[in-house]
């Protein structure tokens, strides 16, 4: 059964240095409140799985929480490049930043392994390109029916996954709808859980779309309204679009961003969301 | 589609990006499915759908089959295009189930660079990939949509530093490093077919499918295009001339780019 | 896009004989009317596929219109065995049946790889049963990553799937919902699809725990209210528990079940649903 | 368990299949994760339910997770299922994210015969597969249950028939036909930990995993075991006598029965 925590005190007992982290949510739902709250408790080493990094571990990178990165696509969607997260890799700023990097494809059926029990996934990938040189989590496998070689993909088992949900109720069971992205298969996947909510309410109405997760298949809840800004949690708020396009110059220069990371994750004052 | 091409020429001005967009809606056929990615080729897409199209079914890799959204979507995690959607599926379903088996017969792309062969780079500037000159974006859907879709349409503007001899990495194949790595794959799609830029458009040579200038955007000459482009670039025999948008699909274009509006707060 | 179609018309064009026709819904949304058109079609040397033959196959056994079965779990739920698939096997009649036999987990898988487009599927089964040794569409494959060998099944892609949903629109978008078991993979998985539906309506009202399978990855949808009797079809019907027991009596003896399929089958008058 | 154990004993009569599937109940713990069949198992998870594990999580195969039935399902195709679960998800999830890597604690079992390795068989009665003396139903969800729940209950009804020295085929594995398997394959749950009977109950053996006679079910002798089983049967040093039925349990048992309405009609 999952256990109702505080979100300060859920990351500290689920998170640890040197842990594997999967913060997933595919451009919608996106844990940010969580991210910001391992900055803040300093976690360090950490290997960092994402699909898509976003503004999420641009933020992690560049406050040194990393150490490794795993994903597939690292941009500030409809807005540019992640300057935190190419500086990392091509500055080594604020530290070396190594990387693992795969298609969308292969990220997802890495976690469908993960959450399956199995060590690989199979899937027609990478077919021409330069990827599986670099990367040694992409190999291939031979159908033992008709002879044809297949791309295969190890399993992602994280530490811990993170997401953000819309709703939870207070035996922990776990409701998110809308764009569901990988999220199901992230908790499964990983070791550990921990699901923030826009709230926690007395009983889960039945929702279309939506996906439930048992609370005895999850660690910990929090409830963080709001947890998700500026990303979208759909029927709670929109995207900050301008938080998006702001994040743009703060991250290109680091004085900027020092300045960010002090007001808006260490300072006592914050913006409002 | 004829009949779009045959309104009168557009009096209006317009940007070589408005070209660019209308060019790419032009080649989206009625009924097709499609894989669309945010930014032009969203906003292509929903033109088509606006105009010549009506019937053009809307995949985005964040899980939305058929989705027919009233504004173009910020991202593609906009809560409109799951709200208007025939079905919102997982992430893994939409690979695994929808564009891998090759249900899907276009997908758009674009990138840093794109080579005669229509390789494309969306990963390191430079040769070396441990320590890049420039570390872009990465992969995300793309070499997957290049390999599994009917076919391929890139969309991307004109200049030698996109456009390459050789890609310093493949991201996503088109026609491989000497043109016939499809058919040495066994890849089911016929890659890339169209390369729409702000100068025209390049077409695989059918002997050889070295991209090859087959069509020039209005006011264009081919100097222009040969000197925006990386390696000694081959012109079509026949080589034709892009019908500039008509009013209609410059009016329904830039009603839809309105629609993104800025600075959205929760 | 699907085309909507009357069920004789559909089953006329979709189904010919010697295809390999799948015919699912797990123990809900049976398309069973579908299989009393096939009988009365007089199609011949099928291979029949289904998780669970159920009285859905045995009546096909029966009739004579399968040469061969694939599937996992042979027998009428919660009443006892199937009678005419007994016959088959152990007597060959009223023609001999071959047999392709598999677990819940491999038939599952099948329809997964054959929905995915991938030869064949990677899972933990078959450990340890004498079924590998009988079946040669289950093999093993080893882990490019850890060396570790896991059980391979053989994609399954029939020619036809059939299904039975609730609700279809006029464009022929399909909507189902509850016990929704392997019926999306299994139209996804085919070259052809036949849906039969409780009611067409103007527009799908969203619907909670509800698979959607666009107008265009289904091929004829066919109105054919109560077309899972005597199975369940949620929000519809319930099922006609009398029927499968006295299923049981009738498909024990092989005049018997002559008589039925005359009577129900073939004749003209049928008894009321 | 153990409240419920020292209520006073039945004064009522009970059958030997209700002390079964009381002992069945019994053997579920609360906040266990349970995969259950139509059937005995399903009415012993439901009883337990109602009496001393109402934390138990019930997963039917047919995609329902943490289900609550008011009444019994008549098959795992039951809309009460679907209506009273937590999450309704499709097969291939079942097996694949639920089952295969081993989130659920228990198991049930059954089949026409077991042997002394508490492998079974729901194949084939007869040597030859393909022209066998008895078509049974095959395997159904149970080899992978039998290998992935951490732990298997095997629950049938004694007879020399049934239980035999070595099943005819094995379509789940127990601990195979030497006693060693699990070990060699690597099976990860411990496999049948009891076979429950209407005579009493058989767990393997701590050192070979030969089933063993462990506990009486009231009224029934060693000898009468003996002779309703086909090898020869070793008793534990220590022989248990089952518990009969409380009256509780009997009760609600027997209500739970009652809801098995026979004879719905569409």
């Amino acid at each position: 059964m999952a256990r109702i925590l505080q979100l300060d005190t859920a990351v500290a007992e689920l998170v640890n240095d040197g842990d594997t982290v999967a913060m997933e949510g595919f451009t919608h739902l996106i844990p940010m409140t969580a991210g910001h709250e391992i900055i803040r408790a300093g976690r360090r080493n950490l290997t960092l799985c994402r699909m898509t990094p976003d503004l999420i571990y641009d933020q992690l990178i560049g406050a040194g929480c990393a150490r490794k990165l795993v994903f597939s696509w690292g941009g500030n969607p409809g807005v540019g490049s992640l300057h935190r997260f190419r500086d990392a890799i091509q500055n080594s700023w604020p530290v070396p930043l190594e990387i693992e990097e795969h298609s969308h494809a292969g990220m997802a059926n890495r976690y469908v392994a993960g959450a399956s029990g199995l060590p690989f996934a199979v899937l027609r990938g990478y077919a021409g390109t330069d990827l599986p040189a670099h990367t040694d989590t992409i190999s291939t496998v031979r159908c033992p029916f008709t002879g044809e070689e297949l791309a295969a993909v190890a399993a992602l088992n994280p530490d811990v996954g993170v997401i953000h949900a819309q709703r939870a109720d207070r035996a922990g069971n776990v409701q998110f709808w809308g764009i569901t992205g990988v999220q199901k298969e992230t908790v499964l996947a990983s070791a550990r859980s921990l699901v923030t909510v826009e709230e926690l309410v007395d009983e889960l109405p039945a929702q279309p779309g939506a996906v439930v997760l048992p609370s005895w298949a999850v660690t910990a809840v929090a409830e963080v309204p709001g947890g998700s800004h500026p990303s979208y949690a759909q029927g709670y708020s929109e995207r900050d679009n301008t938080y998006y396009q702001d994040w743009d110059a703060i991250s290109r220069d680091r004085e900027r961003f020092r300045q960010w990371l002090d007001t808006e994750i260490h300072g006592s004052e914050r913006s409002p969301r | 589609m004829s009949d779009e091409l045959s309104e009168v020429p557009a009096a209006s001005e317009f940007t070589s990006d408005e070209m660019m967009t209308v060019a790419a809606s032009r080649s989206l056929h009625d009924g097709a499915v499609c894989f669309v990615g945010i930014g032009l080729p969203s906003t292509a897409a929903n033109l088509a759908r606006r105009t010549h199209a009506p019937g053009l079914v809307l995949i985005y890799e964040s899980g939305t089959l058929g989705t027919k959204p009233q504004r173009l979507p910020l991202s593609i995690g906009d809560g409109v295009l799951a709200e208007t959607a025939d079905s919102v599926v997982g992430v893994p379903e939409i690979f695994n189930y929808w564009l891998q088996p090759g249900r899907v017969d276009v997908g758009f792309l674009g990138g840093a660079q794109v080579d005669r062969y229509g390789n494309i780079n969306t990963t390191v500037i430079g040769d070396d990939y441990d320590s890049p000159e420039v570390r872009l974006p990465g992969a995300g859907g793309a070499p997957e949509i290049a390999t599994s879709c009917g076919e391929v349409l890139i969309v991307m503007r004109h200049s030698p530093r996109a456009f390459v001899s050789d890609v310093d990495f493949i991201t996503s194949v088109g026609h491989g490093r000497d043109g016939g790595a499809r058919a040495e794959l066994g890849l089911p799609g016929r890659g890339p077919v169209k390369v729409i830029t702000d100068l025209g458009v390049l077409q695989p040579d059918e002997r050889t499918n070295e991209l090859t200038l087959t069509d020039l955007a209005p006011g264009v000459e081919v100097e222009r295009v040969r000197a925006a482009t990386g390696w000694p670039l081959r012109v079509a025999e026949e080589l034709g001339a892009q019908q500039p948008p008509t009013d209609r699909e410059l009016r329904i274009l830039r009603e839809l780019k309105a629609t993104l509006g800025n600075g959205e707060s929760s």
